[in-house]
């Protein structure tokens, strides 16, 4: 291997360097971690990206808003609603458009039901990472429902571009407040055996507790946001900071653990979902009849300007920058993705644990490839 | 000494936590009906596996005198992020010697489409719509650009205005 | 008596008599071995598919999933299509990785486990050796696996089957020994390490009911231990999936992949086997005090169905395990030895070493 | 959380130097290329404690870059974007605000992967996405010859 390509490695004598990635089963996608071992023990984890690079913020200079909503989905794929929504947000800041209220809720309603598909995806995923396979079936078995409402209104289950600069692409299906309800109801049942099967057990408590603890400066400094930043006991809750939508009028808690740990970042992961059935059960009575969508030109024009939107994903605060020049096309568009800061702090918190502590560490920092990419 | 107490309590306490676990697994072990799984090839047949709205492909409904809506206008091919729609038009004489442009060929390319839905609403004369065929599986990567409007159909519409002129 | 109806050794011993009537004393020792031999070579291939097919199923209900279902009534056919995939699967050899040792160990992994059966009782007669120390036979040459598993790890020349392998090396090391002292508390009870003494001594009751709650912790301890012995979830580090791909078999492909797993399913075998025949009674049926009648519909119940039950119950409750609960670290799962099940285990022999001199037992 | 006249007014008095307007949402802060890392330090410092970089990108605006920090404070929740311009097209390079924001290590390896601008006293400044040969894609005159994308109107 070529010394000068690898002068960011501070490799001893004895040391080992691991590949893990970009094809492995625990690094969730084509992340590659380029890890230094002193027998088991982690000295430094580099982070390679890049592996699905697709330049959608050049993309996005050539496409016009309407457009940019579907190649925002493919970011971070499983907080796909609120993606879109950062950049309708935007453009209706930007023109002044009010938005139905049906809208808003219909919106809050899908944005609490994609946060909880994807604590659940997440939930799977991290019990497989911790050997806990039959974990992954049960997370999946109930993220299905929700997927059920998805494709019954939206006719798509992960990637339903639904939502358009001023509205919806089009109304949601008649059943979709009782299918809702359903599923609250369902899953509120289910949710005690996640924490029997997975947060009691002791093995798991010990393979999280303590293990990569990230204090609140380092996760301030190192712009950790969403779960992550919230179980580093720092409130970045976007929703309750500046609200944007009808997340002021609903009444939430944003869960808050000051432990740091992987077991703190799991435990807001959990409590999360039952404060977003609490606000899906707010907001579902309070979708009103009314049009789906304001009146919206067919070409859309910012004006001349800089702006910028921040909402919440299921993983941390998404930010959306657009430098417009008064054309139908973005200027400048860029994307402030919370997955890209949350994964770079992974060196510094997984230092001197074990190999098998790594993967409890970036799973618990729940990241998303594509969302680091872009 | 409450070291020794606190020693055989972890005990207890892990083996409990376990057991607790156990018990949800051997539940569904029990319990044959939780079993969520479609058996998807068979399922098929006997009950419809996707909702009406889904979002299989882009389809022309045609009606039964194979008439569709598509004027041809282009709106779908501009508004397409992926350059999935080609429009192709033709001119064919129409009332009183005049040309008209007709459309000639709808070309969609499934594979590009990333079913964003826009083409389908901008739409002025609801020519579009989801189709819910979701096996598109072929052998050759040709086969996934399709020809929407069938061979030898017409727009609805051009009757109408013959028959609103005469 | 209905006890000869369902003892083997009367079959044993008419064959050894027809083969002995012609030829010499030494052929007929020859054909035997390798009569046997053939036997087992079938039994092995045959458990290893129902077992693979067992497990499936297990995690497949347990996982809300219906499992294989495709090839032959329920899947039933599924692990011999598997097979057929493994067997005609392309070997892929590693550059610069010691060929002489990389495809040496999975002959020893699949060696070790096979020399095992060969003291396993599986029926009234059926054992191929009794041998007198029949325990600690079958203690040593399981352990014998692991070298296997330490020469497949080191010789990939890949370090992810490094890390597996010398963590399968600590792991084992460390659990032989709760696995040991497990297994001596049972020979305290009996005072004899044969295992058809041991068997006998459970005609009147098993050792787990007769043996009180000493028994009742060696037989966790040696069900956790034996697990762990053997790789399986939750202790399965060597393999650890998620960390290191597949640990000491992540090189080996086709049939070579096929043996580690085979080797895998095996010892699970072997471990359910030794706590059936120790804890569980072996062969015996189950009798409850006085109740002749109860115990008399016990006995009609052939004695390879009441091996083959318990060891299949002990088989679903390691599986049970492993679909349970998430996998241990390194460090953890060592001091899980030494911190709880040593000690634990310690005092528990003492305890039953009291017992057995005071004679507080059945 | 104080109003964007009040912070305007907080900052005439902190930065002298800087030029200080409201711009679409929030008060934006442009301060000249020599002054960005100590302006930086003082916002982080200042009574209003900006420690949370939320977003650092550069914009190209022929021929010169702009380079647009989001910062906001986790305990006054203000938040204020700082800007400077980079005129030098050829070696476009700027001070890093790495020792401020450790952030700032990846988004500025970002930039330079996207943009080609170099930054003074990073750590560890290499491609990002991109291999080492590649152009810089979200400069406005980079063509990629092999796949042309081109504008339509």
């Amino acid at each position: 291997m070529d010394t000068k390509l690898k002068n960011y490695i501070v490799k001893e004598n004895g040391d080992i360097i691991l590949n893990m990635g970009p094809q492995h089963p625990s690094t969730h996608g084509v992340l590659r971690l380029e890890v230094v071992l002193k027998g088991e023990t982690v000295k430094q984890v580099v982070p390679h990206i890049g592996y699905i690079h697709r330049g959608i913020e050049k993309m996005c200079e050539y496409d016009t808003y309407k457009q940019i909503i579907h190649l925002t989905d493919r970011m971070d794929y499983l907080s796909a609603h609120m993606n879109n929504e950062a950049v309708c947000l935007l453009v209706e800041n930007a023109l002044g458009i009010e938005v139905p209220e049906r809208v808003k809720y219909i919106r809050v309603v899908l944005d609490e039901l994609t946060r909880i598909a994807s604590h659940q995806l997440w939930w799977s995923a991290y019990g497989m990472d911790l050997g806990a396979l039959t974990a992954f079936f049960y997370g999946m078995r109930d993220r299905e429902r929700i997927l059920d409402i998805f494709e019954e209104s939206f006719g798509s289950r992960l990637l339903h571009s639904f939502n358009t600069p001023g509205g919806l692409m089009h109304d949601v299906h008649p059943n979709f407040q009782k299918h809702t309800m359903e599923f609250v109801k369902y899953f509120r049942k289910k949710l005690p055996e996640y924490h029997q099967l997975l947060t009691d057990n002791v093995i798991f408590r010990n393979r999280t507790q303590g293990i990569g603890v990230m204090s609140k400066e380092t996760a301030i400094a190192y712009g950790v946001t969403g779960p992550s930043g919230r179980g580093s006991g720092y409130s970045c809750d976007v929703r309750k900071i500046a609200p944007y939508g009808v997340y002021d009028q609903l009444e939430f808690e944003e869960i808050i653990y000051d432990e740091g740990d992987s077991f703190a970042r799991y435990m807001v992961r959990m409590k999360e979902i039952e404060q977003s059935l609490n606000i899906i059960e707010q907001a579902v009575d309070k979708i009103t009849d009314g049009p789906y969508t304001a009146k919206v030109k067919p070409i859309i024009k910012l004006p001349e300007g800089e702006y910028y939107q921040r909402v919440e994903t299921a993983r941390g605060e998404l930010g959306v920058y657009v430098v417009s020049d008064g054309k139908k096309f973005p200027y400048r568009m860029h994307f402030r993705s919370p997955n890209f800061n949350n994964l770079f702090v992974l060196n510094t918190i997984a230092k001197g644990h074990l190999i098998a502590d790594l993967v409890a560490i970036s799973g618990s920092l729940d990241l998303v490839i594509p969302d680091i990419d872009r | 000494m409450s070291g020794v107490i606190k020693y055989f309590a972890d005990i207890l306490h892990g083996i409990k936590t376990l057991w607790g676990g156990m018990r949800i697994t051997g539940k569904y072990f029990l319990s044959p009906k939780e079993i969520v799984t479609q058996q998807y090839p068979e399922i098929r047949h006997k009950q419809k596996i996707v909702y009406d709205r889904f979002k299989g492909e882009v389809i022309m409904p045609h009606d039964e005198n194979n008439q569709h809506n598509c004027t041809g206008c282009g709106v779908c091919e501009m508004y397409c992020p992926n350059g999935s729609i080609e429009i192709i038009t033709k001119k064919i004489p129409g009332e009183n010697g005049k040309m008209i442009k007709v459309i000639d060929k709808h070309i969609y390319h499934l594979s590009m489409c990333t079913f964003c839905g826009l083409c389908i609403k901008v739409c002025p004369t609801q020519a579009l719509a989801w189709g819910q065929n979701f096996e598109h599986a072929v052998y050759d990567r040709s086969k996934l650009t399709k020809v929407l409007n069938k061979p030898g159909s017409s727009y609805k519409g051009l009757n109408k205005k013959k028959e609103a002129k005469s | 008596m209905h006890d000869r109806i369902y003892d083997f050794s009367q079959l044993t011993h008419h064959i050894d008599q027809a083969l002995r009537s012609v030829m010499s004393p030494t052929w007929t020792v020859i054909t035997e071995l390798v009569i046997i031999g053939l036997i087992f070579l079938g039994f092995y291939a045959l458990l290893g598919l129902f077992l693979v097919y067992a497990e499936r199923k297990v995690c497949a209900l347990m996982q809300n999933r219906i499992g294989p279902n495709r090839v032959g009534k329920w899947g039933t056919l599924q692990t011999v299509a598997d097979l057929i995939k493994l067997l005609t699967k392309e070997l892929v050899y590693i550059k610069r990785s010691d060929k002489f040792l990389y495809n040496l160990a999975p002959f020893i992994v699949i060696v070790a486990s096979f020399l095992a059966i060969a003291a396993v009782p599986f029926a009234k007669g059926l054992q191929a050796v009794d041998l007198d120390i029949g325990i600690f036979y079958i203690i040593a040459v399981t352990s014998l696996g692991v070298i296997g598993i330490l020469l497949g790890g080191w010789a990939s020349n890949s370090k992810y089957s490094l890390i597996g392998a010398m963590r399968s090396g600590a792991q084992v090391v460390s659990y032989e020994l709760s696995v040991g002292l497990s297994l001596l508390s049972i020979v305290i009870f009996t005072g004899s390490t044969r295992l058809s003494t041991i068997i006998a001594s459970q005609a009147d009751g098993w050792w787990i009911f007769k043996g009180h709650i000493p028994a009742v912790i060696a037989f966790l301890i040696y069900l956790v231990a034996a697990t762990a012995e053997i790789n399986r979830g939750p202790f399965d580090l060597p393999e650890a999936e998620s960390e290191l791909t597949a640990g000491f078999h992540t090189e080996y492909s086709g049939i070579k992949f096929a043996m580690f797993f085979l080797a895998e399913y095996m010892n699970m075998f072997l471990v359910a086997a030794i706590a059936t025949t120790l804890f569980l009674g072996g062969w015996m049926p189950f009798h409850i005090g006085h109740w002749d009648a109860f115990n008399r519909i016990m006995d009609y119940i052939p004695s390879i169905i009441w091996f083959f039950g318990k060891v299949f119950f002990i088989i679903y409750v390691i599986m049970w395990f492993k679909w349970t609960f998430p996998r241990l670290r390194i460090d953890q799962l060592l001091k899980l030895e030494w911190k709880y099940l040593l000690p634990l285990n310690l005092i528990n022999t003492i305890i039953i070493a009291f017992i057995v001199m005071m004679g507080w037992y059945f | 959380m104080k109003s964007n006249e009040e912070l305007i007014k907080y900052f005439t008095e902190l930065l002298p130097d800087a030029q200080i307007q409201e711009g679409k949402q929030f008060v934006e802060i442009t301060v000249a290329l020599d002054k960005w890392h100590e302006t930086a330090k003082t916002l982080a410092q200042c009574d209003l404690k900006f420690d949370f970089l939320v977003n650092i990108t550069a914009v190209d605006y022929l021929p010169k870059f702009m380079i647009v920090c989001h910062l906001t404070s986790t305990t006054t929740r203000d938040f204020i974007v700082l800007k400077t311009f980079i005129e030098d097209r050829d070696n476009p390079t700027i001070d890093s605000l790495y020792d401020i924001w450790p952030t700032a290590e990846f988004q500025e390896r970002e930039i330079f992967d996207m943009f080609g601008i170099k930054f003074n006293n990073h750590p560890d400044l290499r491609r990002l996405f991109l291999e080492d040969d590649y152009g810089y894609p979200l400069r406005k005159d980079f063509k990629d010859e092999i796949n042309m994308i081109e504008l339509k109107n």
